[in-house]
């Protein structure tokens, strides 16, 4: 039948594969895998399965380099989300994703469905999401679309997150000319579960039904993965079919239904529907068993009349699952379902061999082999070049620089700039506290989830380096991957997985290429030193306007585990009197630093490198001296380096510090320099000599920079002053900026 | 003594009621399905947090119009305890349970952050362990927190001391800054005319451990505990 | 089919409406003295005849589509096949 | 004035509108086929003449009344003192 269809229309599908992206070769490889050519709707399949955002069929080879196991991971990448052990019978199950190009044409909408996407996954594994974070890339707030984008993003992120109830606990926003024409929107969800109720995205058992749930499916969305796989132009802001509208209420009753079925042992296996909709969950459930499918589309739920049989299969109607069922836990299923008024229908059944057989109005209109749509695309190893930009911006020297005339004054313009100021204004929009688990919330280095099963707590962190990544691919991978776990250690949590969204431009161009290939390099090495495996991630690529790319930005959220929520530690000072410690390495550098963003309006030099082997080292002691109960406060140092964390540190805790640092000080640097695996520590006097000693064992340098006290932050040196600044003067400056920006 | 907490297609923070009650104050608590048109034996409702219906349309309309609201109405109106926290103060004011409207927050956004209310009435079931002027912390979390009352309805509630908080600065003054969403009179929360039901936006169940920054919270359901366990011994004695 | 409107009453502060006004001002649109937000609906629903169709509707606004307290509506019906 | 309505496209999914739809439905109404929720917005404006009102109107309706990959709007303008 499929055959007969394929001879009808070979003429008049003149390389209309080209019109669906696909290019003559992978046309040709379809024809090869296939035995012949496919039909118009077998076409629209392979189209979207092969696009990049499915296929990644540009990044695959690169992503074998990360290290994805580790005695903990249950399940890494391949599956819907990574899932890892964190004892007692629990498992944390958590992944990013990116809702970039959405978001550009719909900020709302875009942002919003990216949450209600990445929710999704986390709930199909079986798991009750426990928290959202998410990491956004503007264009300066100078303009009016650069707020309207900020507004729309976090309006909808809110709006989703708020209204199914799961708190949105942390994130980051940067600023960059670059996102200006092509924002990103990251968005992290986080779940918990116990690991026996582990369910699998996978159609196994032949006469099993296959279930479609939640909403009716209508012409939203229909091609958005292509759409996610160009670069945007004008015509996107005319793509209408591409942007999809969240349904955050029937979202909500989704994961309470499908966690009340996954409880009750009704379902064998479970997929979301996300990008490339139907096609996508039909043939990588059947791909992933190793089992065929027969689909009736009659049967799925329309919204509206008139849906061609291409329509419905690559539709990307939001809130919708599928779900695979034995046959006589049906009723169980459609109870469940009906209490909540979800719509419920069995459209067909898993058979044996591997062919996907969807029937439309009596006729097969497609049969395709599973494995080939979904894992058949080619893996492509494209040419990476280093671009021209790279040798002359690691060649200028930031010291060249006339010494700044008052490091106070440059401390308040650090503290209002948009990339370090406070992101109150963002997160005071986001529910943080709903479900009374939110033992830290959004402002600290990472946020802290208690599990009320275990007395434990998990720490989660969201972390990009896109600048950094520009100036060194290489060293910015290693960057995020440390970054983010040094977040969660400062908690007192070690780190057990990451997730990863890498954000790039377009992987034909070689210079873009080369940038991603040597920041996953770094990535994975970083990851291979540190000892946490990747379990998950997302690659978005074509983040390109006019030809003009983003700064490669890898994300990396990190999940750590702390086995006493009792236990946690923030970044505010918290007593008078105790001593203030600078832990980690002395080498740092204005290269890509903020100082040499905001104050000299520059993005050249060479960032401080980073010693993984020392970040580990560095980690592991933050965690043991929280565990302890040593510190009274961490808090990691960035953007901004030491100057900014003292000043957030007396901001959190709402009290000053004395600093004295050693003579031969340079002051622009020792304030302004950033470098990798510092922090900041303050403590008890009388655990002075405890904690130096852990520190020595530990092989890491800590030195006493001061102790807290007074309303200021008060940095001095051999005798002179390098600034003096009030605590009010300084939340002033951190603290207006954002909303006074936005309003 | 027993707490009911309603769970309404959308509802969020049932979770958080059911677990101050049960693992806090360690009292008996029992979810109530929307689709009930028979409460059951409960000495307090309450009406939890979240987005029913998506909050679509308004804030706590459809919700307002479900069977159980009507039974909950016959609960109320023979003298039954009501609370209803940020979406359940939405839907009682909605269903007509209690007087005036919850409408947009005046920044268009939504609010979620720590801060303070004073207890304005003590001689409710709901207060009953507080002083008039004692300042709560308490977070709120809303989009659409901004009470509306008429005129002559404000005056009435002052009048018969129905306002039960008012957004309050940690010191205990009333002020614009404290006021998250532009509400009349910085009113935080009311009571109907009988002071058996009652509805305010800001969370106690937020705010019931040491864990979580506050448990100025507990306050409200110590009271009801108290009252229950008052009018228990009299119905004894 | 009927056409609903649901708009605030002018005594009730209307947040949406000053913000439209200030962003189209800032935008550079001049002269624009009020604007006023308020929801859109549109319901087609079967009736034999135009007064049951604006009974029901009447009735809808009333116990649904508005809130009494802080809203008025208005409608008006056309006739689809 | 000006009265600007603003409506999902007819092929995007309209939550809002189900939502009431099914609501009006359990409350008893019945032969209600297809609801749909959108903004409705008045806007008291100066101009000189019709056109230039409803040029004003057309180009605040495309530039913020409503985001046109998502929303179709339609408007009617009507004197007033
Ligand atoms: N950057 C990455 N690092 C690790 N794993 C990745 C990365 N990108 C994608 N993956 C994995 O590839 C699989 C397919 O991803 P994707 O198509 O985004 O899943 P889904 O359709 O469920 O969103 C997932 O298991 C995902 O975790
Ligand atoms: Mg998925």
């Amino acid at each position: 039948m499929a055959e007969r269809d394929s001879k009808n229309n070979a003429g008049r599908q003149d390389k209309i594969w080209r019109k669906l992206g696909l290019k003559d070769f992978e046309y040709a490889m379809i024809v090869d895998q296939l035995g012949r050519e496919p039909n118009p709707v077998e076409l629209n399949m392979y189209s979207v399965m092969w696009s990049e955002h499915c296929s990644y069929k540009h990044s695959r080879s690169s992503l074998k380099l990360f290290p994805t196991e580790s005695p903990r991971v249950v399940q890494g990448p391949g599956e819907n989300a990574g899932v890892v052990d964190i004892g007692d019978g629990y498992a944390a199950v958590f992944k990013i994703e990116s809702h970039n190009h959405p978001s550009a044409v719909e900020p709302y909408q875009g942002a919003a469905t990216g949450v209600g996407g990445i929710l999704r996954d986390i709930y199909t594994m079986g798991a009750q999401p426990i928290a959202f974070l998410n990491s956004l890339r503007f264009g300066p707030p100078d303009n009016d679309r650069g707020r309207y984008l900020l507004r729309g993003v976090v309006a909808g992120i809110g709006g989703y997150g708020n209204c199914v109830g799961i708190p949105t606990v942390g994130g980051e926003v940067y600023f960059e000319p670059c996102y200006r024409g092509n924002p990103l929107v990251n968005a992290m969800c986080v779940g918990v579960m116990p690991l026996e109720r582990l369910v699998l995205g996978q159609a196994c058992g032949e006469g099993n039904l296959v279930v479609l749930a939640g909403a009716r499916t209508g012409r939203d969305g229909i091609h958005g993965v292509t759409f996610a796989s160009e670069e945007l132009s004008e015509q996107s802001e005319k793509d209408r079919p591409a942007v999809q509208v969240g349904d955050p209420f029937l979202g909500k009753l989704l994961i309470d239904a499908t966690l009340e079925a996954v409880e009750k042992k009704l379902v064998q296996g479970v997929q979301d529907l996300g990008g490339a909709g139907l096609t996508c969950a039909l043939t990588e459930t059947a791909s992933r068993a190793g089992t065929g499918l027969e689909i009736d589309l009659d049967k799925v739920p329309l919204r509206e009349e008139g849906l061609e049989p291409f329509e419905i299969l690559t539709s990307e109607s939001q809130e919708r699952m599928l779900f695979i069922v034995e046959p006589e836990h049906l009723s169980g299923l459609e109870d469940i379902f009906r209490h909540w008024q979800l719509p419920l229908t069995v459209l067909g059944r898993v058979t044996k061999g591997r062919l996907v057989r969807i029937f439309y109005r009596g006729e097969i209109v497609a049969e395709v082999p599973a494995e080939s749509v979904a894992g058949g695309a080619p893996a492509y190893e494209p040419e990476g070049r280093e671009p021209d930009y790279y040798r002359e911006l690691s060649s200028f020297d930031p010291l060249s620089l006339p010494p700044l005339k008052d490091p106070g004054r440059v401390l308040l313009n650090l503290l209002s700039s948009p990339d370090i100021a406070s992101k109150e204004w963002v997160w005071q929009q986001y529910d943080y506290m709903v479900r009374t688990c939110t033992l830290q919330g959004p402002g600290g280095d990472a946020a802290v989830i208690r599990l009320r099963e275990s007395g434990k707590a998990l720490a989660v962190a969201v972390d990009g380096s896109g600048r950094l990544t520009y100036l060194d691919p290489y060293l910015g991978g290693m960057l995020a991957v440390a970054e983010a776990t040094r977040n969660v250690s400062c908690c007192g949590a070690e780190p057990i997985g990451i997730t990863d969204c890498l954000n790039f431009g377009n992987p034909e161009k070689p210079a873009a290429f080369w940038q991603f290939r040597r920041a996953v390099e770094g990535m994975a090495e970083a990851c291979r030193v540190l000892e946490v495996p990747v379990v998950g991630g997302n690659v978005s690529f074509y983040n390109e306007v006019e030809d003009e790319a983003i700064y490669p930005t890898p994300v990396v959220g990190a999940v750590g585990l702390l086995e006493d929520a009792g236990r946690h530690c923030g970044p505010g000072f918290k007593e008078e009197g105790d001593a203030i410690c600078l832990l980690g390495p002395e080498e740092v550098s204005l290269g890509g630093s903020q100082l040499l963003k905001v104050v000299h309006g520059r993005v050249a030099g060479r960032p401080a490198g980073i010693d993984l082997g020392m970040e580990k080292k560095v980690q592991a002691l933050l965690c043991r001296l929280v565990a302890r109960g040593l510190v009274s406060s961490v808090h990691d140092l960035s953007e901004g380096g030491l100057a900014v964390s003292l000043a957030e540190s007396c901001m959190a805790g709402g009290r000053g510090a004395v600093i004295e640092l050693p003579l031969s000080t340079d002051p622009d640097l020792a304030l302004f320099g950033e470098g990798p695996s510092r922090a900041i520590l303050s403590l008890p006097e009388k655990n002075r000599d405890q904690v130096i000693e852990m520190a020595e064992e530990a092989g890491v340098e800590l030195r006493v920079i001061g102790r807290v006290g007074g309303d200021a932050l008060d940095i001095c040196c051999g005798g002179g002053r390098f600034l003096k600044l009030r605590l009010d003067e300084m939340k002033k400056a951190f603290e207006e900026v954002f909303s006074w920006m936005m309003s | 003594m027993k707490f009911g907490v309603i769970v309404f297609p959308g509802s969020n923070c049932d979770l958080d009621a059911y677990h101050l009650v049960r693992d806090v104050l360690k009292r008996d608590v029992e979810y109530i399905g929307y689709d009930r048109r028979k409460l059951g034996n409960f000495d307090v409702v309450i009406l939890p947090g979240g987005f029913t219906y998506g909050d679509y349309l308004r804030s706590g309309a459809l919700a307002a119009r479900t069977p159980v609201i009507e039974a909950l109405a016959g609960f109320a109106n023979s003298g039954g305890l009501v609370l209803g926290i940020c979406n359940g103060f939405q839907v009682l004011t909605e269903a007509g349970l209690l007087p005036g409207a919850l409408c947009r927050n005046d920044s268009l956004q939504f609010r979620c952050r720590q801060g303070y209310v004073r207890v304005e009435t003590n001689t409710l079931a709901f207060t009953g362990k507080a002083k008039n002027g004692d300042v709560l912390k308490m977070p709120v979390a809303h989009g659409d927190g901004s009470y509306y009352a008429p005129p002559e309805l404000l005056r009435d509630l002052d009048d018969n001391g129905q306002v039960v908080f008012r957004y309050v600065d940690r010191d205990g003054r009333i002020s614009e800054a404290a006021n998250p969403n532009g509400s009349t009179a910085n009113i935080a929360g009311i009571a109907n005319r009988r002071g058996n039901v009652v509805g305010l936006m800001p969370h106690p169940e937020r705010a019931g451990e040491r864990a979580l920054g506050s448990v100025d919270g507990l306050v409200l359901f110590r009271s009801l505990i108290g009252h229950l366990q008052d009018r228990e011994v009299a119905g004894n004695g | 089919m009927a056409k609903v409107e649901v708009t605030l009453k002018k005594e009730v502060h209307d947040p949406q409406g000053t913000a439209v006004e200030n962003s189209l001002r800032a935008l550079g649109f001049d002269g624009v003295q009020r604007v006023r937000v308020g929801k859109y609906l549109e319901l087609v629903l079967e009736a034999e005849t135009f007064e049951e169709a604006a009974a029901k509707i009447e009735e809808m606004s009333r116990r649904l589509l508005s809130n009494p307290v802080i809203e008025d509506y208005d409608y008006s019906l056309q006739e689809v096949e």
